[in-house]
């Protein structure tokens, strides 16, 4: 239990520095937090147009049949770039199903990413490489993974943080609890960024928390915890860099709840009309991310349009390298099936690849036969 | 029009059927001498059951992710909440434990919940509430505290899905005492066999073939088949007794006509229910051929299938040419979508087992 | 998500009504709660005083073998009597092993609370005569059992409570997040109780949570939180009570912490030497709760000589009729085993029961046959 | 001293046994050599495991729930807190799906972890953790992450353990492909395989039979019995062969001696590994005897034996004379402390059984 100083509540309407118009917010709204310098954002920007390139090009693929799933994050790249930008080389990233632009962003080729999406394997990148977990479906599962890997690093004396995505949702699982107080408990250095979209596939907010806001749970963990504007990625790289700086610096995780929308369908076999009003979707589409900083920004001079143009050119390239990327179709080989599953082969398995293999060999030369 | 929508609803009726028909409860309302045939998916069926079963009785509800307004990702829910009110369908919180304890709560109040797991592998965060509670709750109150509940879980693959949406978890359930798990393979006994689990005064896991969601088939609903806890003959024959249950009822009846054409004679057994196992029916089938094999999606190994095998073989040893054939999925992680067809068990596999033994 | 109205924190201080010394606290400890009347103060003294009596030897009879396992309640009275004495009769009570002493001041016998610790069968008295949930050994679990029974009430039009109690241990548990959410969002009239004894078995508080008190996470779910002196059964009486009224008049659920201490060890398998100095027991035996309101009622005048020698009488009386329960050796039936796994009989079941049933035969036949 | 104390540790070995030998890691720090014999507890063999690995490899770690100071409830991590700092052994917060989930974590990060489930049943919360996660993770990641984890969970009945404490679960990680399952019988294996496990890369779910943790053994520790993933014959037989793990190994070689008291000459397999299956040490044994027998405390629909019973005969079928039997727990669950005796396997129901087979 820490001693009893008073904890704050965090603030009632979402930190905020850039506001819906592309204007600079002061005052109580910012909660003390300092606009990013334009160097920063423009770097924020540039991260976000492509990615939201990136997402309306696997959305589309995936309407053609080229991809199993895709859970879009339109709308959400202000969460998904500014937790992401706020790391640093050596930390970890934990992601969901729904943070595909934030694994973009830190560097992952678009093959590796969709390799998942596509069915391929259950994942393509190497997570030691990129410093970033598998991404995780089973909801919230992924946070204690977070805190468990940071306080390994804390315990080697690696001063490393770990920074797990959260939807709305997926707070309401044990999992998220138990996150939350392992890492108050132990100290460790993890920042929680939960993206409430406001709804979890079909069920909006309300039927999930009875709370004025997620980041009211910090303080029942001794926890410092911020509600930001999610669709206010300067907002956001401040608060989650702070946060970052101060677990790298010893003191303890943080949570950070964005406040955004979910634009797209929950996945591509998701049927939004039949839970949430047009009207809705159209209201945040006046919130849009990208829109707010890019006025901004100009407002600033600091986006000229030769940047912008570059930028767009930037992402329409990586879409069309995305595009020729997933037409090629891959080769898997069936009897990879048996090899990962234990460190050390095991006769019952080599058995069961030994009879596919089998298996292949005569379909191959059978009419009709696969492959 | 898939070989199992001839076959299973007018399947052969088990010797003991007549007899335990009884215990078999169906809507007084909707008596099935007045319906007219129709061609019905199994998720149309499934949803005629929970409606049929939200009029009939008003003890029952609905809950879980999802099943309200969108319906359920399968849309097994689809509209209930619109015609029976937020009271009597409503989305839940996202937390699996939770969905299932609170739904012992209200069983404790008399409640009749019908819950769903959005996916097999979603189910696990509730495995302590199914093992330590809702599968305990009668022994441990001497009888004082049954839980009518109904926990339907999507299982099993053929879907595409990514990884954790295609597990077949049947043999979790089927090893805890005090619950009993079922699982049709058709649109008729997914209706009948859910208006019974919803009826029955123990705690149900009902196992839904994602898979097998879109088969359709003739039935005039609201229908009764087989009593739950009753396996059922598909398809007659002297050769060998193929046992399978769920999404593998197909292949055993695909397997059936390719080894007809070589030939085979082979008896398709639906086992329908997993908890209780029915001998009585298996045996008699077993002792006709001789030899038996039973089909699962599930890793062979500790599955479902070695259940069935050690107990066949008890049973029936002196009467077995040939040991128990287990033709199932690999002891491994279920695969990513384009690999899954090269783990999910085909006809063929099943008519290459048979051929491994000697006849 | 409720309206934005800025949730209160529960005080720093835990509300009392009346002092370690007995004497009544006024201002800002009191939360604005009133001292309950001498009437109900005396009832819960009867009833503590008798708890305790029971308690104790109940702990002499597991010394001597005759229970299986006991976890003793003592120092812990003023949370469990003042709960339980705040419940109507047709409300619910969800008790953990800890709570027996609740038990039996609502009526359950001492035979058919203690068949279970003696391990006759798990559990002996009828849920549905006192509306008290089997004694939960799965930590939290219980709490999610009691949110569900009050939903059902709500939904029948039945102005029924439920009470959860809980220890500091189990709020780690995924499961008591995901109750406490679930009657938030549900609105569900279920009053959480956690007796906040400072230890898990061995494991202090300090390792548990992180946060100033537990009731801090009520304001996580939009509900209203209390952190309370747990040995003060005067202030447990005028919290939960009011809890209780609320929940019952739709105000839905509440968080109540009652900080106390496990005087005894965690069972009578247990060896605290190995965790915490008799020092800090001996401080806490200081804050007695029941010397606390004794000498309150004293000086009250309401507490006679005469009224303290009869109350002390009917719990001696107890005790021995409790020590000539336990003497009696029960009988059970072994066979009785199958009877109750489903409510249908099932073949295997019935050839089970058939087989222990002839093995039994023999062996009281065979010379050295057990019975 | 028990039957088993004598025979275990200085068991026949099992024919491929001096080949794997290799694969079983020891302390180079301790040279068996060096060692003197000592009378130990499994207790006392599983904390000196801790305390080895502890020394040797500064990646273990241990944690969970009371395991610091107070040293487990069973006082197998007695004193390493004290001995190895807080950094080292550690308790942490009540939460078992957390314990397992930042175990996981930090395995991520090079270290392995040794966690303590306090009882059998109290392992269910951590079900999604270790099904969709530890058992999966080095299969979904294509080998780059391994989860070098051991979950130490003391299981089964007979010390009259209130319910929720006596569970035996081995059905549900046996089941779950990914994971190793191993259990001990006699203190020289319990520390020679929790040595193992603790260096195997991949996690391994460590049963350990409460009833056995007090029973004494003249060991020499640091030991290396056979590799953890063999069986081993503990007893030569030629009439039938007993297959026995954990708490029912003394049960199995209980019934030998009352067996050769009527001229049954009993062979007893303890299994050791349940995932995998040791069919090299087991085939030979029931050619030999062309009869078999499992043995365990779980409920049998659906249990470990299911799968023995189901596998033996499959390789065996032509070798055995009468079908393998099958001596468990009732399906019911686990009875309160009064009444566990009438629901544990022993040694005269074994033999009860045996007489059932026509000889
Ligand atoms: C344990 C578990 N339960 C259920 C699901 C099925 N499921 C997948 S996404 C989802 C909604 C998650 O909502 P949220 O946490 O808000 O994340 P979002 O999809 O909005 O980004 C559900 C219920 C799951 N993946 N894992
Ligand atoms: C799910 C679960 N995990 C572990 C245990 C073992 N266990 C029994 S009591 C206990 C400590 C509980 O502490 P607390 O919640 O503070 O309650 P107290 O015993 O102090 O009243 C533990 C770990 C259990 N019963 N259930
Ligand atoms: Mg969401
Ligand atoms: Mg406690």
């Amino acid at each position: 239990m820490s001693d009893n100083v008073v904890p704050t509540l965090p603030t009632a309407e979402p930190i905020r520095l850039i506001d819906e118009n592309g204007h600079a917010v002061t005052g109580e709204q910012t909660a003390g937090f300092a606009m990013p310098d334009d160097e920063t954002l423009l770097d924020l920007y540039r991260a976000m147009v492509t990615a939201r390139r990136f997402d309306t090009q696997v959305t589309a693929l995936t309407r053609q049949g080229r991809l199993a799933t895709y859970p879009s994050a339109l709308g959400q790249e202000a969460c998904e770039i500014a937790a992401v930008k706020s790391l640093g080389a050596d930390d970890w990233l934990f992601p969901t199903y729904r943070d595909t632009i934030a694994l973009l962003t830190r560097g992952v080729s678009p093959v590796e990413i969709l390799s998942f999406f596509r069915g391929d394997w259950h994942m393509a990148y190497d997570p030691h490489e990129h410093r970033i977990a598998p991404q995780s479906t089973p909801l919230a599962t992924q946070a204690l993974h977070a805190v468990g890997l940071a306080t390994a690093a804390t315990l080697k004396g690696d001063a490393v943080v770990s920074l797990a995505f959260l939807g709305d949702g997926s707070t309401s699982e044990g999992d998220a609890h138990e996150a939350f107080n392992f890492a108050s408990v132990w100290q460790a250095p993890t920042i929680f960024v939960i993206s409430n979209n406001q709804y979890a596939i079909s069920v909006p907010f309300a039927k999930q928390s009875h709370a004025r806001t997620l980041a009211d749970r910090a303080i029942g963990y001794g926890m410092p915890g911020f509600f930001v504007d999610g669709n206010d990625v300067a907002a956001m790289y401040a608060v989650v860099s702070a946060a970052v700086d101060r677990a790298r610096a010893g003191g303890g995780p943080s949570m950070i709840e964005g406040l955004t929308y979910r634009m797209e369908a929950h996945t591509n076999s998701d049927d939004p009309t039949r839970y949430r009003e047009k009207t809705e979707v159209a209201d945040w589409q006046g919130r849009d991310p990208i829109a707010r900083l890019e006025s901004y920004l100009d407002a600033a001079g600091v986006l000229t349009p030769e940047l912008r143009e570059s930028i767009s050119v930037e992402a329409e390239d990586l879409a069309s390298r995305t595009r020729d990327a997933m037409n090629e179709t891959p080769v898997i080989d069936p009897l990879e099936l048996f090899d990962h599953v234990y460190s050390t082969p095991r006769a019952a398995l080599l058995e069961q690849r030994e009879y596919l293999a089998h298996e292949l060999a005569q379909t191959e030369t059978a009419p009709g036969g696969h492959a | 029009m898939t070989l199992i929508d001839e076959t299973a609803p007018a399947g052969i009726r088990s010797p003991a059927a007549d007899a335990d028909a009884a215990v078999a409860p169906v809507s007084p309302a909707a008596p099935p001498a007045l319906a007219a045939p129709a061609t019905v998916s199994m998720a149309a069926a499934l949803n005629r059951a929970l409606r049929d079963a939200l009029t009939d009785d008003p003890s029952v509800v609905v809950f879980g992710e999802d099943v309200g307004p969108l319906g359920g990702v399968f849309r097994i829910t689809d509209a209930l909440t619109a015609d029976f009110g937020e009271s009597r369908v409503w989305d839940s919180p996202l937390a699996e434990s939770g969905i299932v304890g609170t739904a012992i709560g209200m069983a404790m109040y008399g409640m009749r919940p019908v819950i769903e797991m959005q996916f097999d592998a979603f189910a696990y965060p509730a495995f302590e509430q199914i093992t330590s509670h809702l599968a305990k709750m009668r022994n441990r109150t001497r009888g004082r505290i049954s839980l009518p509940i109904v926990i339907r879980i999507p299982y099993a693959g053929g879907i595409g899905g990514v990884e954790h949406h295609s597990d077949s978890s049947e043999a979790y359930y089927t090893h805890t005492p005090g619950l009993t798990v079922v699982t049709p393979s058709n649109p008729a006994d997914a209706y009948s066999m859910l208006r019974e689990a919803i009826a029955s005064d123990d705690p149900v896991i009902f196992l839904e073939p994602k898979s097998r969601y879109w088969s359709k088939d003739t039935v005039a609903l609201p229908v009764q088949t087989e009593p739950m806890n009753r396996a059922v003959v598909l398809r007659e024959g002297t050769d060998v007794t193929l046992l399978a249950y769920g999404p593998t009822v197909k292949t055993a009846l695909q397997a059936a006509e390719l080894g007809a054409a070589e030939g085979l004679s082979v008896e398709v057994v639906d086992l329908r229910s997993l908890s209780p196992f029915d001998d009585e029916t298996v045996g008699p089938s077993v002792q006709k051929t001789s030899r038996a094999a039973i089909i699962h999606e599930a890793a062979q190994f500790g599955g479902y299938g070695a259940e069935v095998a050690a107990r066949v073989t008890e049973r029936q040893f002196f009467h077995l040419a040939a040991p128990v054939l287990r033709i199932t999925g690999f002891d491994i992680p279920f695969p990513a979508p384009k690999l899954e067809e090269h783990y999910l068990p085909t006809a063929e596999r099943v008519l290459a087992a048979l051929d491994t033994w000697e006849w």
